[in-house]
């Protein structure tokens, strides 16, 4: 078998052995439901709180405004959501971006078919967001501005400290989606001027179905599953106390090994991003050089189509993404990709690769030579590229 | 997601290449959906047989074994036969495809019928049941599935 | 330290060591994102269509009806806000019981905020829903009947299929919360008219923060958490494959161990409840005698209180729950205790044990001595029944 | 979830029985809310002096303890040092109770109360700053707590 080179880590993560050893006795023995009152349960409620201490601490908050959810999907379905309702009566108008996650956009779109007013703000063609737009953007009756940390496709981030100012100065709530960003770099949530914000466990070599939303103290802010009193009555459900341990050892390690293990990362993303704009012509690099998440990797190729490439890459045991894998499936170009001014056709054709600490200087020199055979052999059977080439005979 | 001979059909695609000079040439589809598809014949003037089709396509795994497997069927047919080489015959010469992928082998069929069509105008005839093509298969509304 | 005897199987379960075993391959080998196209995600999206058949299968459905969820709390939610959303132009009337758990009761008495009726429909002594009182609630604006198939704390097993049959013949849709129900008693969804049914993983051995919502073709509920295509555009969030493996497994087994499982559950559970009634006087057992979960043991001591009881049992390494486990910290006396017409100071005296596999006779004998010890004990010190001694001597 | 303290009372409870023709006896809370405790006193009458306490509380394990630590507090003090035996005291005795069960410490503190003015109206006496306790310590609205 071919050697598997795992270039898709926004999508998912390994869970790591260090984390899997941590859950597992959660499973079998210390398996007690938190919210009983005997001592065998104490285990899992201890564990619970510790967890949340590690990551009131990663984010410079108080650990009781940290809630577990099932996953980013639902803090951001609950941020959004619930903080429409519990404003209503000072308006209903949300600012958010266009370049946002399904997990937000779906949801705004959602709550514009229930009478809710929704500005999507344009970002610039590296996918930042203006300051100025936002506020602009802003209305006596705007109640919540939710903008991501840092972009899942193109790996930009935004300016998440001025834009909460602006949100603030105006007395409107400032949410972030930091599913991307949260354990890749420095967050301080209070600092930053951040009300509330979502992250993910998978995205960090935790577990998958668990993630959190910060919610800042006072905020008004309902539960969005309704029943027992877990999550001081906001958040219903027993608590997954294995999933919980192993958010917290994740979150404990990515806090500890993020500046060694993320300068590693930029070297090798530059180095890729270097090395392909050079030996492959007709490719743009999408999202901010600069302002980039340390393991994000986005290429536009000329003339050829992304599922192609894919496929044509898994064939060489590299797995890739082009766009979010999350809306794989669907024919459309990435939003992403047309917000930040790309034609369709070069939207069609682009590709993302996403690095973790196990990628070694060796894959990435494989990949660079794959990705040059293929992006050719493609192109040689692209009419796009055939009309280029005639024209600029 | 795809069956082994998509697979084959992608991975070793048949007819890959233009025709210079050829008798008629079609394209179909359009960057907005990711799918185009070029299709060039070449035709004896006197049998009216396909002695060659080539292919060149932008587009997924799925559209390029379409095309493949389009330029496959109509070789060594006579045009009136060709005309007859249905999107289903291209999908079940393939073993299937995806649902979501069942337009690519729409796309075949117009390319098919795109290059006869040139072929037609260019030498002033008219091939019985052939309409003039769409130049675009838009894609359907994505349905909710439940 | 002392033997731990479990007997709050309803609170939780241990996950099974086969369950860990299934679920193991899925963290740090089978990782991939289910959604995405490389090959190496397939076993991911393989192992998750084997566990919706599993239980499709143990439902009798459909297997593509089957939308996993992070537990039954979040199954109840979508399930019910859903529905009432959906169907708001029919009407705004919802049907349930007085002894729904409260993912249900919290959830109907949120969306009474939101401007729908809602009938919480009485229950009899034994906990027993008429189904002359659902025929006699359902009115033309009804879009819901949602009623527990089990109740979790006495027992009790409502006549689903004769409440479904009215439902239906008044085309109302039917939601049942099974989640103490499902893999305990054989369910088939579609022959007892079931439109929607919850379950949650942990009840049953599985692991916690997984569940699913059966929801029947057909029905225009949508998605309660908004975002990625996942489960056919219906719940969002990266698919928790682990989970959802260990699920399948625990469903698989549960199901096939029922019948010999739960004849030795029942059982140890008629020897319990005929010991205490015979050895402790001023006792009850609440719950129907007969429709009852196998695993379901739920007494009402007079003139001692549950928490007391609870501690002392626990210092004997007796785990047991009175009332729900979800609302221990709350002061209140279990809803459902009231609603079968138990005075506040009998409800407030109650205990339920839940039995498991693991539990042998030896360990039933134990925990009847201990608690002929401690009852007695706790009425020594009660004022309440000194009254009653005085009052009769 | 409780101390040391609290478990060490609750397993072990001082105090607990009834005294026979006490001087004064007590009864404070209600069935509804799951707490009633009873407390009965020996008072020496020349002296004013506590000279036993005995309890009787049906109700949670801190409802336990802070009856049988109240108890403790009193014996061998005055009348009126017993009247400033408050709550807090009751609580920090016992190294803390959690939030949800500070009201039981509230119903030890009513418990004494209500045996002082028993105690007070058998002997048509008047206690210096004692008024007539509520019979019922109802629970503050549960608050949510965010
Ligand atoms: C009847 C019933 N419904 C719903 C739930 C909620 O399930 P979960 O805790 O998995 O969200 C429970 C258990 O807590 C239950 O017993
Ligand atoms: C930016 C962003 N937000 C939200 C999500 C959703 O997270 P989850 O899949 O854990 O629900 C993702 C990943 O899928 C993401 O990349």
């Amino acid at each position: 078998m071919k050697k598997l080179i795992y270039l898709d880590h926004a999508a998912t993560t390994a869970t790591r052995p260090e984390v899997i050893e941590a859950m597992l006795p959660y499973f079998s023995e210390s398996y007690g439901n938190a919210s009983s009152v005997y001592d065998f349960a104490s285990k899992s409620k201890n564990a619970i709180q510790h967890t949340r201490k590690i990551i009131g601490d990663a984010l410079g908050v108080p650990e009781q405004d940290i809630y577990f959810t099932a996953g980013g999907s639902e803090a951001d379905n609950w941020a959004i959501k619930s903080t429409a309702e519990a404003y209503r009566s000072k308006g209903n108008h949300i600012i958010t971006s266009k370049i946002e996650h399904h997990a937000v956009l779906h949801t705004c779109q959602y709550l514009e078919k229930k009478g809710y007013e929704v500005t999507y703000l344009d970002v610039d063609e590296d996918g930042l967001i203006k300051p100025e737009d936002l506020e602009a953007a802003i209305r006596p009756d705007t109640i919540l501005v939710t903008i991501m940390f840092a972009n899942n496709e193109i790996g930009t981030i935004e300016p998440i400290k001025e834009l909460g100012a602006i949100a603030h100065k105006h007395g409107v709530l400032f949410h972030t989606d930091a599913v991307q960003a949260f354990g890749q770099i420095p967050i301080n949530a209070d600092e930053m001027n951040i009300d509330m914000l979502s992250a993910s466990g998978h995205k960090l070599n935790g577990p998958k179905g668990i993630g959190f939303l910060y919610i800042r103290k006072g905020l008004k802010i309902g539960p969005f599953i309704h029943g027992g009193a877990q999550e001081r009555r906001r958040r219903a459900g027993t608590e997954n106390v294995p999933a919980i341990v192993g958010l917290g050892k994740a979150v404990e390690i990515a806090i500890e090994t993020m500046e060694e293990r993320t300068a590693k990362e930029k070297e090798l993303r530059d180095y890729l991003i270097d090395r392909i704009m050079k030996e492959i012509p007709y490719t743009r690099v999408n999202g901010s050089r600069t302002k980039r998440l340390p393991a994000n990797v986005n290429f536009s190729f000329q003339f050829i189509e992304g599922e192609s490439l894919l496929i044509m890459l898994d064939m060489e045991g590299i797995c890739a993404s082009s766009g979010s894998a999350c809306t794989s499936g669907s024919l459309d170009p990435s939003h992403v990709l047309l917000a930040i001014g790309l034609p369709h056709e070069i939207a069609h054709g682009s590709l993302r690769l996403t690095l973790g600490e196990e990628n070694t200087k060796e894959d990435i020199d494989f990949v660079i030579e794959q990705l040059k055979r293929i992006v050719s052999r493609l192109r040689d059977m692209s009419p796009l590229y055939e009309d280029f080439v005639k024209k600029h005979r | 997601m795809y069956s082994e001979k998509v697979m084959d059909h992608f991975q070793n695609p048949r007819n890959v290449g233009e025709i210079e000079e050829a008798s008629g040439v079609g394209t179909v589809g359009n960057a907005k959906c990711g799918d185009i598809m070029r299709m060039y014949l070449d035709i004896d003037e006197e049998t009216q047989i396909i002695r060659e089709a080539k292919f060149k396509t932008f587009g997924c795994g799925a559209a390029v074994a379409t095309s493949s497997m389009a330029t496959e069927l109509v070789k060594g047919k006579t045009v009136e036969e060709a005309l007859k080489v249905t999107n289903k015959a291209v999908m079940e010469a393939l073993d299937g495809l995806p649902p979501v992928k069942v337009h690519c082998s729409l796309l075949a069929e117009e390319a098919i019928h795109a290059a006869l069509w040139d072929y037609a105008e260019k030498h002033h005839i008219k091939i019985e049941g052939l309409q003039k093509p769409k130049s675009d298969i838009s894609e359907e509304e994505e349905n909710e599935e439940w």
